[in-house]
């Protein structure tokens, strides 16, 4: 006769935090584009925490005999208009890029997400109220509206985050009210409020992880947008100034010798489009893992 | 002797419709249109209808998951559309709900160890160190094993996250639930194995149920009195045996030869009905299911007719029709 | 039956889904024939494999499902070998199919009238013209009141008894052969119910089709097949003509599922359960899959899979007890004893 | 239909207004003195008196803006501080220019974004889809300046195909077009793409099949339709994006339109210049939304009924 009393193995207490995550990660690993899009972000932040130390010329290192010579054994990347070494300067400039690209989104999310969490949970005025004023946001295309933040608070570095931050906003707060909405509907969250739940609770405990996908998702590809709006402003003169070693400023300067050193421009926009790239497939990748039915 | 513990007064719930240029409300949908019924202490009231008859809305509004338009709510004697936000949540220990969906049902993203504490804790039920044993207790009584305690949602199937949305009801001890076609997304092996927990569960803790369903398989089986719904009016209610075995609604009754009987060779005469529900935005005058009744007269179409009670209907057996009697005495014949 | 003549017959067929690798047998070695005229009925519960078993006839199955063997033929011929041109040519004309979703089956940007007269373009070659008077007269026919004005609507301006009539008259409009129709109930109310089975069954025997008619109410069974086909974790369990079935239930499973049924037109103290879940498609049983959960269980059935074998009033079985190297408690009366055996 | 439509225009009102208030607010809460900025460093208190007078920067805020709403609606969007020009007549001269700009680069965007998503649905799971895919990927982190400039090193300096810059000439439209459509077109591709495999795994494209309707009709007949409809408000959408970019792309090119103009005058610090053509601007992009949301409704006419 077979074994027929059923054995129930006690299984060890499971922290459901950290099953949460690892399922994401068992996920994230099934996805290749997210894997490499992962991968090579991983490498620049260790690029702009470490690179600095690494690469051979500071900064604001000028040699002015050496201008405008185009990609050597000595630097890979060519000189610019002053002589310095255009390689060393991008790697100086990663820091600057990723910190823009996620102070700004943080900024942007943070205020988004508080915005349309309550307008999609409570709805009624306090709902059209927030909207309309996305909606105003909204109605300035893109820079125009960073444009502005930065004609009223001057340009510089931290300006810029604050204007790429406000110009996130109304995106994040669209999203996040559009998934509360959809979760609200959800007969859990009937069944806690049944249970005699708070507003506040229910929106913590049970709203805000399970909108939490589409927000992350959202972040990774936002910081693309904001890194390329960012890059834009400084490429006005309007962002980060000379002579910080910010790629888009760097476009700016190379785009006056266009006619003698392409390569002055070449690079840097090169590093932003392979930095934005990783954001874009990273968030791809995560979209897919995480939140397959948010379209692109 | 049985005492009514909840008892339900003209209830209405009307969810208004906007429209127009200025997004103003232009209507109404009567989803629930004056109904009053009680349930006893320790009976099941089911409500069936087809869908959109109000059915649900009416065990949501009973919970104040939608607060009703107008009416009276009265459980235990206390008059629970009065009571204000707070108060009404620590009423809500009473009061409990078991869904139909079990995906949807419970949040995907907490244990089953974290849905059975939260709501322990929402209701402070227990002090914290004795929670636990009553959560082991919790999984025991609707069939789960402790070793599924620190499990997800996704890792049940349909029937056992039924058995999780109902522990968690029971975690509050609550004396009524509503049971919101608690069992329909099941398939019939599942159904079973889940009616007789909840019927099990109702004489083990004198549990009180308003039972809400489309199937009247599954009504007769678990009821002890029946109320039909259609368009938002409660036409028929009684003992679940009249109402199965002596219906007098001309719509109970071809609700009723509408089911297909598992038996081949016991095949019914069936009574058709014309179309389809009317919008409840705008239902019909009168007697609203005299738009498909085939004994619809005048007075129909301009009386509305009241629950009663006819000379061969027995105990709390109500309908509300106004040719019960020439229908019954073969009078009117149906007009096809 | 073996004297009718089939409009189809598939046998041994194997329709897999392959995720990641793994082979995911949602039909698994089906064989099953429709009489000409006659309706025929699978039953069984969600993930028995009944939808994929008709969409392997209409040879509709999408990545990353695939049809892996056995054969299926209409009138003698082999459907698996034609070409999708050739499928083309008989999907809407000799068999059609409707679906369980009135709501998302029919295109929301297509008036209904675009969409019953595409079929008689495609097959019959008619002019936008007369394509448009057919599909009136078969909106007629589906009983659907107004017709003319009807044809101009959109489908969300039609409720889902009258989408359902829809989708009828779509599948119907070339006068098929065979209907396939996968749970073309479900979705709607009793009453509209009531009124669509009756709507199929009128026009059955007006054309004169055949009907394979997936569902998982065996009251819908009862009312409308003559033979039913009970399903169980991708495999017939059960083959019968509809009142053997339902008088003398031979399959264990089958039994189960009518003990379960609450009734509204009878009264029934407590339900017989099945106990347990089905398998999950990865994860099968070696021997029968119904073992697991059967009150009359015994070694062999957990060992091996029993075969489909024919009764002598030529009806089958796939169990053990039926054969005559069941090693279980003699004299099993399934009907009787299921009770019993599962309280054991 | 009608009442949407109507509905719709009465919506834009408030954000109009809103849009107003915040241009208006952008522009006093710069710091420092307009009038010392207008009037230049040199200048006596006394001019800086008259010139805040003339202004009236002396009166109370919501008096300002209700002046500045009254003129702007009549058209008047104040004086250049730079040129000394009227701000609606510099706009409108330049407005042209960014308009044709950004139209061509539209109709580039779509033209690509539609011809290549479709393909790649078509194609679910082959190289082509991947290739796709990946060029469109590039195409939408690419900022669009660097593109102009790389195009007009290589064809413009390089190869002598075109001309380097300015605006008017077909030859002169071509390279700052691409520069500025790429990224449109690499959006409306990733969106036709998933909106095309989501309609295609739709219950209705599975009765199409049923009914025995072509591969190739199923796709064009009865999935296209059905998919293009959120592709539209997308390319409503990039409409803006065009715009904005227009901004970077008008400053690669040397083309003297809007976006220029607002670069220039942010430079310079010209306030009126700044406030009356941004304002333009959004009021255009709101304009173009509007359009595009009520051509939605009257693709998609089932959402009328919610």
């Amino acid at each position: 006769m077979p074994e027929t009393t059923i054995h129930q193995p006690v299984e060890k207490p499971r922290n459901p935090h950290i099953e949460n995550f690892k399922n994401i990660v068992k996920r994230l690993k099934k996805n290749k584009a997210a894997m490499v899009g992962g991968f090579l972000i991983l490498l620049f932040v260790i690029t702009a925490f470490v690179g600095p130390y690494l690469v051979p010329f500071s900064a604001g290192e000028q040699v002015l005999v050496n201008k405008l010579q185009g990609p050597s054994a000595e630097h890979w990347f060519g000189t610019d208009h002053l002589g310095r070494d255009i390689f060393s300067r991008i790697i100086h400039g990663m820091s600057i890029t990723l910190y823009i690209g996620f102070f700004s989104v943080v900024i942007g999310a943070i205020v988004g997400v508080i915005f349309g969490i309550i307008s999609g949970y409570f709805g009624g005025k306090i709902d059209t109220l927030i909207m309309r004023a996305m909606d105003i946001l909204l109605a300035f295309p893109g820079i125009l509206l960073a444009l502005g933040v930065v004609t009223i608070l001057g340009p510089s570095l931290n300006n810029v985050i604050i204007a790429v931050g406000v110009f996130s906003v109304p995106s994040f707060a669209r999203i996040v009210r559009g998934s509360t909405l959809s979760v609200k509907e959800l007969e859990y969250i009937d069944a806690v409020r049944a249970l005699g739940a708070s507003d506040f609770r229910i929106i913590v405990r049970h709203v805000l992880p399970n909108v939490f996908s589409p927000i992350i998702v959202q972040a990774t590809l936002r910081i693309a947008t904001a890194i390329l709006t960012a890059a834009g402003l400084s490429f006005l003169g309007l962002g980060a100034q000379p002579p910080k070693p910010e790629w888009g400023a760097m476009l700016s300067d190379g785009r006056n010798y266009i006619f003698d050193a392409g390569h002055v421009a070449l690079f840097p926009g090169l590093a932003i489009v392979i930095v934005v790239l990783a954001f874009n497939i990273f968030g791809d990748g995560l979209r897919d893992a995480l939140d397959p039915k948010m379209k692109s | 002797m049985t005492t009514k513990l909840l008892e339900i007064n003209n209830l209405k719930q009307y969810f208004p419709i906007k429209g127009g240029i200025f997004g103003r409300t232009v209507n109404h949908v009567k989803a629930v249109d004056d109904v009053s019924f009680y349930v006893n202490e320790g009976e099941t009231l089911s409500i069936v209808g087809e869908s959109g008859c109000g059915k649900s809305t009416t065990g949501r509004a009973v919970l104040r998951l939608d607060d009703p338009t107008s009416g009276e709510i009265t459980f235990q004697g206390d008059d629970l559309l009065a009571l204000n936000k707070q108060q009404m949540r620590r009423k809500r220990k009473d009061l409990q709900i078991i869904f139909q969906d079990p995906y949807a049902s419970i949040n995907p993203r907490q244990t089953v160890r974290q849905i059975l504490e939260e709501a322990m804790s929402i209701q402070k039920v227990l002090p914290k160190a004795e929670r636990m044993d009553k959560i082991m207790e919790l999984l025991d009584t609707v069939g789960l094993g402790s070793h599924q305690l620190d499990r997800f949602p996704h890792e049940f199937s349909g029937g056992q996250r039924q058995r999780i949305g109902i522990a968690r009801a029971l975690a509050v001890d609550p004396k009524f639930i509503v049971c919101d076609e608690s069992v329909s997304a099941l398939d019939v092996s599942i159904q079973a194995q889940v009616l007789n927990l909840l019927k099990q569960l109702q004489r083990d803790l004198n549990l009180t149920y308003l039972f809400i369903a489309h199937d009247l398989g599954v009504v007769r089986h678990i009821s002890d009195r029946v109320a039909v719904m259609y368009l938002g009016k409660i036409v028929e209610i009684g003992e679940k045996k009249e109402i199965f075995d002596n219906p007098k609604h001309p719509y109970t009754k071809s609700l009723l030869s509408a089911i297909p009987v598992p038996d081949p060779s016991n095949q019914q005469e069936r009574i058709h009905l014309k179309g389809d529900v009317p919008s409840p935005i705008d239902p019909p005058t009168g007697c609203r299911f005299h738009t498909r009744c085939p004994f619809a007269t005048e007075k129909c179409k301009n009386e509305v007719p009241e629950l009663r009670v006819t000379k061969d209907m027995t105990g709390t057996h109500q309908a509300a029709c106004h040719h019960i009697e020439e229908i019954e005495s073969g009078a009117k014949q149906p007009n096809y | 039956m073996s004297q009718n003549e089939n409009v189809l017959e598939i046998s041994d067929l194997r329709t897999s889904f392959f995720i990641e690798g793994d082979e995911i047998k949602a039909v698994d070695g089906v064989t099953i024939n429709v009489p000409k005229g006659k309706t025929v009925g699978v039953v069984g519960e969600s993930g028995s494999g009944k939808s994929i078993t008709s969409l392997s006839i209409m040879r509709l199955i999408q990545h990353p499902g695939e049809i892996v063997e056995g054969s299926i033929s209409m009138n003698g011929e082999d459907l698996l070998s034609k070409s999708e041109r050739q499928m083309q040519q008989l999907r809407g004309n000799q068999i059609s199919m409707i679906f369980q979703e009135p709501m998302t089956s029919l295109n929301p940007v297509y008036t209904v009238g675009e969409q019953i007269s595409e079929v008689y373009r495609i097959h019959q070659g008619l002019s936008k013209k007369e394509a448009l008077t057919k599909s009136v007269e078969m909106l007629e026919l589906v009983g659907i009141p107004s017709p003319k004005e009807r044809i101009k609507q959109y489908p969300h301006e039609l409720s889902g008894g009258m989408r359902q009539r829809v989708m009828i008259a779509i599948a119907l409009a070339c006068n098929p052969e065979l209907l396939i129709a996968d749970e073309p109930t479900t979705a709607l109310d009793v009453t509209i119910q009531a009124q669509i089975l009756e709507l199929i069954k009128k026009l059955q025997s007006q054309l004169g089709m055949s009907v394979f008619l997936i569902t998982h109410d065996l009251g819908v069974v009862a009312e409308t097949c003559d033979y039913v086909a009970v399903m169980y974790a991708g495999k017939i369990v059960e083959y019968a003509d509809v009142h053997s079935l339902f008088r003398s239930p031979k399959h264990p499973y089958t039994v189960g599922l009518m003990q379960s049924l609450p009734r509204h037109d009878i009264d029934q103290e407590e339900l017989n359960v099945i106990e347990g879940n089905v398998p999950k498609p990865g994860n099968m049983p070696d021997g029968c899959r119904f073992a697991p959960r059967c009150p009359f269980a015994s070694d062999i059935c957990e060992k091996r899979l029993p075969d489909l074998d024919e009764l002598e009033n030529g009806n089958k079985v796939r169990c053990w007890i039926y054969s005559d190297e069941w090693d279980g408690k003699a004299e099993v009366n399934v009907v009787d004893d299921y009770k019993t055996a599962g309280n054991q | 239909m009608f009442v949407f439509t109507i509905r719709r225009i009465l919506q834009t009102i408030p954000v109009l207004l809103g849009v107003t208030i915040l241009v208006f607010l952008m522009m006093h809460l710069v710091p420092g003195d307009a009038a010392q900025i207008i009037a230049g460093e040199a200048a006596s208190q006394q001019t800086i008196e008259q010139i805040r007078e003339r202004l009236g920067l002396n009166d109370p805020l919501p008096m300002q803006y209700f002046n500045f709403l009254l003129n702007a609606l009549q058209g008047d969007l104040g004086t250049s501080i730079q040129s000394g020009q009227e701000v609606t007549e510099e706009v409108f001269s330049r407005f042209w220019v960014t308009l044709e700009l950004a139209f061509y680069s539209m109709i580039l965007s779509v033209f690509i974004g539609l011809i290549a998503g479709i393909i790649s649905a078509v194609r679910h799971y082959t190289l082509t889809d991947a290739l796709t895919m990946i060029i469109a990927l590039f195409g939408l982190s690419m900022p669009n300046f660097w593109l102009g400039l790389m195009l007009m090193q290589w064809f413009a300096i390089e190869l002598k195909i075109f001309p380097v810059s300015g605006w008017g000439s077909p030859e002169q439209i071509v390279l700052p077009v691409i520069a500025l459509g790429t990224a449109g077109a690499a959006i409306i591709a990733r969106m036709t793409r998933s909106s095309m495999l989501e309609v295609i795994s739709q219950d209705y494209i599975r009765t199409a099949r049923a009914k025995g309707v072509k591969e190739r009709y199923v796709i064009y007949k009865h999935a296209l339709k059905n998919a293009l409809i959120p592709v539209v408000t997308v390319i409503g959408l990039e409409f803006g994006t065009l715009l904005t970019g227009a901004v970077l792309t008008e400053t690669v090119f040397s083309i003297n339109g809007l976006g220029r103009y607002i670069v220039e005058s942010i430079q310079a610090r010209d306030f009126p210049a700044v406030q009356g053509s941004v304002l333009v601007v959004a009021v255009i992009f709101i304009i173009v939304n509007l359009l595009v949301d009520i051509s939605y409704r009257f693709l998609n006419k089932r959402i009328d009924l919610n």
